[in-house]
């Protein structure tokens, strides 16, 4: 049958320790919010245990999309942008990945921003986490799509004067499938975010806010209680009849999410989007992909082109 | 596109506007049968060649019926041209050109057997199989809509059609321009644009040696079981098939579109897919995401979408990802002419990315060309890890061609997924170039798993900026393209090994050189060709080949440039320095006719 | 980026590592203070200095004070060189290293009246106008983060500015890795690594001739108030203004960035605005759509974001619109080598667009001339209505050079918007190919307004896919380039204007260039050397001067290719077809070694 | 004072005529939707009387993107997907001019979607009417990203499989303040559409649904009364304080408008946003761009320069 083979690896029994998952020290800044994604991601594979040469790290450039040099997994280090794409061409291709997309709010909402739309709308099977320092790390200050209105950049050195892109709004009339906000600051709860997202069948885009030490100091702190801020969660429906239930999010109310997405600065975290009901398009082509198959049933790949060729005769 | 069964009625020789010329000659009496509805203006069509043949030595007779409603409706026009003294509209037709289903049902029996037949394949569905007369399968309604953005009343279709019709039998083109002008150059100005931007597209579409078609079956060959008729996109689509791509990713644009079309309808029989992305960057960028999964990938496009990909092509070859990537040339630059032909992306090809990136550039010569140039791609792209750029065009693209049916068994690559265990030696980047990636799903037996990247890096992947490093690693992804080079088949000559005029051509000039070049030598001169199907790196060999001529030149489809030199000319010239490497070159849409060729190359000859 | 005045203290004569070296040979002890934190490890330098001195033949003494506090604080370490008797760890300073603005304060009174004070710019701001020493302003914290993703711990700037000394005396660059490897290695692999990611980027970050500059003062020049002191991101910015540029975009990259800070910060003052886009294909499309409007624009990025605007130039040559577009180069392919040097995107310049596109190269020898061709941009732009490329590089960009102080009132363009009313006659394509669009906004006397289009098209813009116009326009566009082409100025021979080897070089290898090109002909060898400033169309002239020489060797930062040729030297043996033009190329990220020139170039010379 | 001159054109009092905006005859198939669209354009600025020199038409690529060939106005012929971030340039160097942005789906939603977001949340001053066939038209029936599920093209065969963009929730969410949707059948309620769009002060969106007669036939039937469908419209606010009126829509409550742009297909015909409390981009950066002249006072380019190289000395 000529479809792709692929030897079927040994079955092992190792379990995967955060040891195993750490590659080099990452370069980031002494401080950079950075640090505690690549924590959090470390202990929830290390809590999942994915087998380790499925894990595929993906991400585009920036400060944050160094991370695939930090993960000792399979990874990958493209271009500025385009990792979403990349990452969809080896979801799609290959079902048998765990693939995982990391950037920066430059990356995935300045240059990136029409693939995120695309993916969500499509709804590729993989987790992408969006480090949002809103600001351009890397390149040192300048105006990033997420920085705020007044913000002071070497771009905008009387401060920035365009309506920043509301991350959450975006995701959430996208169509991705699952949508969470978390912050670097709060370990568990990023955890938390990280496994439902790991978890969730199809897009799952995790937006967290991670500070820039260097160039936008103290962007979270009114997300922080440690820095005198506020980490208010989003209250998810408990569905037990209950009057308080009534006040809680459902996390499958597009319209509600709207709404949270809507809050001001710095908003509240958790879920706002966890639908498993729309089918992902790894399913919708690999159906597609079958239903081909059966159709030329033991055909080899010669015999269905002499087939085709046939008619040209 | 697939078109019944004329496997009997082509010969291998390529297509171009002349070999029509040619037999034209011998064509007493044409009868053409034009059958759609009179919405269509055909009329028209029949109005300006009746006018035209009255205006030339020709003599003309036509005939044609009216339709039964006023809102109009089915309706044919006839027209029997001639060289000789024609007596009558002629019952049976030579031609007929078929715009809609019922046109042909209600029509084809008027054809004489061995007749040609010109359907719109965007309407008609011929009978499968039919041997009796030949078919010409043109997309006539969307190849308008494409030329012009749209098919305005029936001053598009029919506009088209008379095109194809004069370039069919080499009708006085200007006397014809100028016949149409004076009828719309009445109504007003824009409206004579609309109609010659169809006739032009009409012009310049690339039928094929139809009329050398029918005539060697006239001169009544044994059909052949084992010759197929295509166009060069879908040649090429089962090529990578057979080669072992099994995924890809693209964004439609003519004439790239159907490769794609194609491949997403028939890859799921063969267990793959192809992507329809948002834009060619993320097309691109799919693809390589399956080839770094361990499949070998495709992506393609046209002039725009090629100038996109180039950021990420870079990647590729930083990378060193294997990916196939097809650009089906058309007139630029910009947005330039979508429906015409031209060879003006090759440096662009080699060059268009930035920094120093070594990739191999191939480029076939005909349509079974298209087949075979795209498994030898597939086996570069893998065996050098490197990304492999074939350079078809709008002619090859969509013209009709019979070859022997490849052979499959001994062909068909069948693909795999290397992720079985690596030991712990190995690197992804080694500095011997014999880069073999292992993709995600492989277990690494020394615990250490690769980074794939664009940043400068060590073996291991690792972002280096450590001056020995960048310089090692530089002159290995060079090295490793010079390697694969030096595996290139010495070009032949055709003709004789040694005398006046070398032509050297690629791509799908290489029909008119060759006729031209027989043609020469037929007239007693020593004229000789070479092709070059492969571009970057060039083949071995050519200096001991050019030294036994007087005068190399280099014909293409693109333009003289600042300094006189296409496109071809300047990568010879700048890697020999031979000053008698000179340039014959046009960009007017169309391929060259030979005789373009003949006084092209007169110059160099002696005595002149 | 704004420096103290250092006027009096630079030559005009440009940086190159050598002219280091060469003024270190004067330098009998040279004491430097590094002050900084003891959490930047500053000792570190120091101890790695003083163990390489160490294991040189060269003496040492250092001291260093410790920090008040445990968790770390203000803290310096001195080190005293010398090659002859060290006998105390020097009172005063040569060389001053300040980490911080207190660093500064407290330490800049102990550097010695003509010292040198590299500062780091991101923390610290000198006082204005101090004359006493030489300052050097250096990004180091946002250099070592770009160079390095970050500056992690202790590891980042001190091995930056390790390599910054070890390039800046020249010192024994193989020996420092060693001992650094020996250091780190025992941690683990990836903190040497990163280490080494730093000290390679200090090593290659371009400085300039500083000791040159410290010892022309020695040898107490009068200070000229005429001469500015700047980098050639600066200079180039300021040239673009002076040309009468008010509008543009762009979108951040290294090392291009600088120059759209500097011109979205100073336009507003001049009555224009420089846009931040969402990308590069957003940035050239606010550009040309400002170019319509009647503006002159600028558009600019380096490696990757010069692929991502190949559609819109071959945009802006068919629709024949005025573009100033700059590349600071870098190292490539990929993301490459963000901060290191390289001149690899020549050959993308001229042809990464599909289809024919002729279009202007032009790049800079220095950084005055960074000003200068910034405004010969503007002229050509304007007066060939033709998007114009600026090649300039990431060692310009960010070295410091100091030159005369321009004439702003002869050279400055004011900037008009000709939308004064066009008669009837008006045409946006004429084929004689002066095309002066009419901006919007531009009555039409006629009553006809133009089209401005991507599409092969008529005089008046109209689509047209017409044989003889497509020639037509072809032509036409590449004539115009022509004709300006026939306006360059013959390049003038540096040396002799005959004799054995003639070395050619575009670009920032101007500086070391000339300075072998002195080298050798001091030691009586007859070498010379031309510098070429517009590299598409090349002047004419050229074989003129090439045919008094025996070689002619081309010097240039890219790879030799698959034929041995670097870029510039395969556009010259296209153009020429000279065998005896040669190559002497390499890529390691660091601008030529004098004496990677001289022993390049032996082979050539007679005797060898 | 060095900013940029402009000769003063003499002023006219002719009358703007369709016959002076009639350029050539669209090359538009029979049929074409955008017929109409052009033709309501003409009308509007008929009404308007815009001074003819000052109309700017702009597109990309596409048979909706040939509109500016067939308005006689200075007129540009972009690359596809690119229209609007070149009709910023125009409008933000040029504030003159009246600048206008023409395409298709495929030209403004597909390869162009990001630059729309980027356009909108800038609140770049100019009209853009997107010519929606829910096809790809010029390059003969691909799947578009606003195709339905299972659609039949040349690019899905079996149909289509991935989920559309939704326009509305796109230019809600994104921040356009002013978003329209019309019908190419229903010329009065397109004319006043464009007229209220071409009013606004900011980035105007009017999303058009176009038959596409050739490759996708009957595609807005639903929303067409004379094909059996219905045109239901948005019922505004008149903030007459009846209770009729608390049912209506208030244009500047963005949640209600995300929730007439969740209606199934052919949805609700109308104005969903108009707000005229956001500055425009080219308001923030003229305001820039004065207050650095103020500063400068009469200064010229020679003397800017000069001062700026003396602190280089
Ligand atoms: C095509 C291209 N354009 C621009 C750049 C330069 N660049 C590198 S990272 C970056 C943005 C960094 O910001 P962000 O994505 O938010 O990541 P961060 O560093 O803040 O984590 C830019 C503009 C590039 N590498 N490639
Ligand atoms: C960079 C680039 N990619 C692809 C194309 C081919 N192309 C031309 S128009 C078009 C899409 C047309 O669809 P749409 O924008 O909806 O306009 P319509 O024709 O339907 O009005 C495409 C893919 C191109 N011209 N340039
Ligand atoms: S620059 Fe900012 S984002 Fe980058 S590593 Fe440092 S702190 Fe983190
Ligand atoms: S193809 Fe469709 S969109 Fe294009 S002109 Fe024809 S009807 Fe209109
Ligand atoms: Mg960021
Ligand atoms: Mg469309």
């Amino acid at each position: 049958m000529p479809t792709t083979k692929q030897p079927t690896t040994p079955e092992t029994d190792e379990k995967l320790t955060k040891k195993d998952l750490t590659a080099d020290h990452p370069t980031w800044c002494p401080g950079c919010g950075d640090f505690a994604v690549l924590a959090a991601f470390f202990k929830v594979l290390e809590k999942l245990q994915i087998p380790h040469e499925k894990i595929v790290t993906i991400a585009g450039i920036g400060c944050s999309s160094r991370f695939p040099y930090f993960v000792n997994s399979h990874g990958l280090h493209f271009i500025h942008g385009r990792a979403l794409p990349l990452a969809s061409g080896v979801s799609l291709s290959r079902p048998d990945l765990h693939v995982f997309a990391f950037g920066g709010d430059g990356d995935g909402f300045s240059i990136g921003g029409n693939h995120l739309d695309h993916t969500a709308r499509k709804n590729v099977n993989l987790t992408y986490v969006i480090m949002d320092n809103e600001v351009y790390g890397l390149t040192k200050k300048q105006t990033s799509p997420t920085s705020p209105i007044g913000f002071k950049s070497k771009t905008d050195p009387a401060g920035a004067v365009d309506r920043p892109i509301n991350p959450m709004k975006k995701l959430v009339s996208n169509g991705a499938t699952f949508v969470a906000r978390t912050h670097a600051a709060q370990v568990k709860h990023m955890m938390d975010m990280f496994e439902r997202a790991i978890l969730h069948p199809g897009f799952s885009v995790v937006e967290t806010l991670s500070e820039c030490v260097v160039f936008h100091k103290g962007a979270f702190d009114d997300g922080n209680p440690r820095k005198g801020g506020e980490f208010e969660l989003v209250e998810e429906k408990k569905w037990d009849g209950t009057p308080e239930d009534e006040e809680r999010h459902d996390v499958t109310n597009e319209e509600a999410a709207y709404a949270l997405a809507s809050l001001t600065h710095p908003g509240k975290f958790g879920v706002f989007i966890e639908k498993d009901d729309v089918p992902t398009k790894n399913h919708l082509e690999a159906q597609w992909i079958d239903s081909a198959r059966e159709k030329v049933g033991e055909a080899t790949t010669a015999e269905l082109l002499k087939k085709r060729f046939a008619i040209m005769k | 596109m697939s078109t019944p069964s004329t496997a009997s009625s082509v010969e291998e020789e390529p297509a171009s506007p002349d070999d029509a010329q040619l037999a034209q000659e011998d064509l007493r009496n044409a009868v053409i049968r034009f059958a759609g509805n009179s919405q269509d203006g055909i009329q028209t069509i029949g109005g300006f060649l009746a006018r035209l043949a009255g205006r030339s030595a020709r003599e003309v007779m036509t005939y044609m019926t009216i339709p039964s409603t006023i809102s109009g409706g089915p309706s044919i026009f006839q027209v029997h041209l001639g060289s000789g003294e024609v007596l009558s509209a002629g019952d049976e037709a030579d031609f007929l050109v078929a715009f809609y289903q019922h046109s042909y049902d209600d029509h084809i029996a008027s054809l004489k057997d061995g007749g040609v037949c010109i359907y719109d394949s965007d309407h008609v569905e011929p009978v499968e199989g039919d041997e009796r007369v030949h078919y010409v399968a043109v997309p006539i309604t969307s190849t308008t809509i494409e030329s012009i953005g749209g098919t305005a009343k029936d001053r598009g279709k029919n506009m088209f059609v008379l095109g194809l019709v004069t370039a069919l039998f080499d009708l006085d083109r200007a006397k014809l321009a100028a016949i149409i002008e004076r009828q719309f150059g009445k109504k007003s100005e824009d409206v004579l644009r609309n109609a010659m931007l169809a006739f032009d597209a009409g012009y310049s579409y690339p039928l094929g040696d139809v009329l050398g078609r029918a005539f060697n079956l006239k001169s009544g060959e044994s059909t052949d079981e084992h010759r197929v008729t295509t166009d060069g996109n879908t040649a090429l689509t089962y090529g990578l098939i057979a080669g072992g791509v099994r995924w890809g990713s693209g964004y439609p644009i003519t004439p790239w579109s159907p490769i794609m079309e194609t491949l997403r309808t028939e890859l799921p029989k063969y267990g793959g897919m192809f992507l329809q992305a948002e834009d060619e960057l993320a097309a691109i960028s799919m693809a390589l995401g399956e080839a770094y999964a361990g499949h070998l990938a495709v992506t393609g496009s046209s002039g725009p979408g090629l100038s996109l990909k180039m950021e990420a092509l870079s990647y590729a070859v930083m990378a060193e990802l294997p990916l196939v990537v097809i650009n089906v040339q058309r007139g630029g630059p910009s947005t330039g002419l979508p429906t015409s032909v031209e060879q003006s992306d090759l440096m662009q090809a080699i060059y268009g990315s930035h920094g120093d990136t070594p990739r191999v550039i191939l480029a076939p010569k005909n349509v079974e060309d298209c087949f075979y140039t795209a498994i030898e791609a597939c086996h570069i792209a893998k065996a050098y890890s490197t990304p492999v750029i074939i350079l078809t065009d709008q002619a090859l693209a969509t013209r009709i061609e019979a070859f022997e049916e490849p052979d499959f068994e001994s062909l068909v690559v069948e693909p795999t997924l290397e992720t079985q265990p690596r030991d712990a030696d190995f690197v992804p980047y080694p500095f011997d170039g014999h880069t073999k990636h292992a993709p995600p799903g492989t277990k690494m037996k020394g615990g250490q798993y690769p980074v794939v990247t664009g940043l400068e890096h060590d073996e291991w992947g690792h972002p280096s900026a450590n001056p020995e490093t960048h310089q090692k690693m530089v002159n290995k992804r060079r090295d490793k393209i010079k390697r694969y080079g030096d595996t290139i088949p010495e070009p032949e000559v055709f003709g004789g090994d040694s005398g006046e005029v070398l032509l050297v051509g690629w791509g799908s000039t290489w029909g008119p050189i060759r006729e031209a070049t027989m043609r020469e030598r037929e007239a007693g001169r020593a004229v000789s060709a070479v092709h070059l199907r492969h571009l970057n790196p060039l083949p071995n060999g050519l200096p001991k080949i050019f030294e036994k001529f007087e005068r190399v030149c280099v014909v293409e489809l693109n333009d003289q440039g600042l300094y006189g030199n296409g496109q071809l000319a300047t990568l010879l010239r700048a890697r020999y320095c031979d000053e008698k490497i000179t340039s014959l070159t046009k960009t007017d849409g169309l391929n060259f006719r030979i005789r373009e060729i003949l006084s092209g190359i007169q110059p160099l000859q002696a005595g002149a």
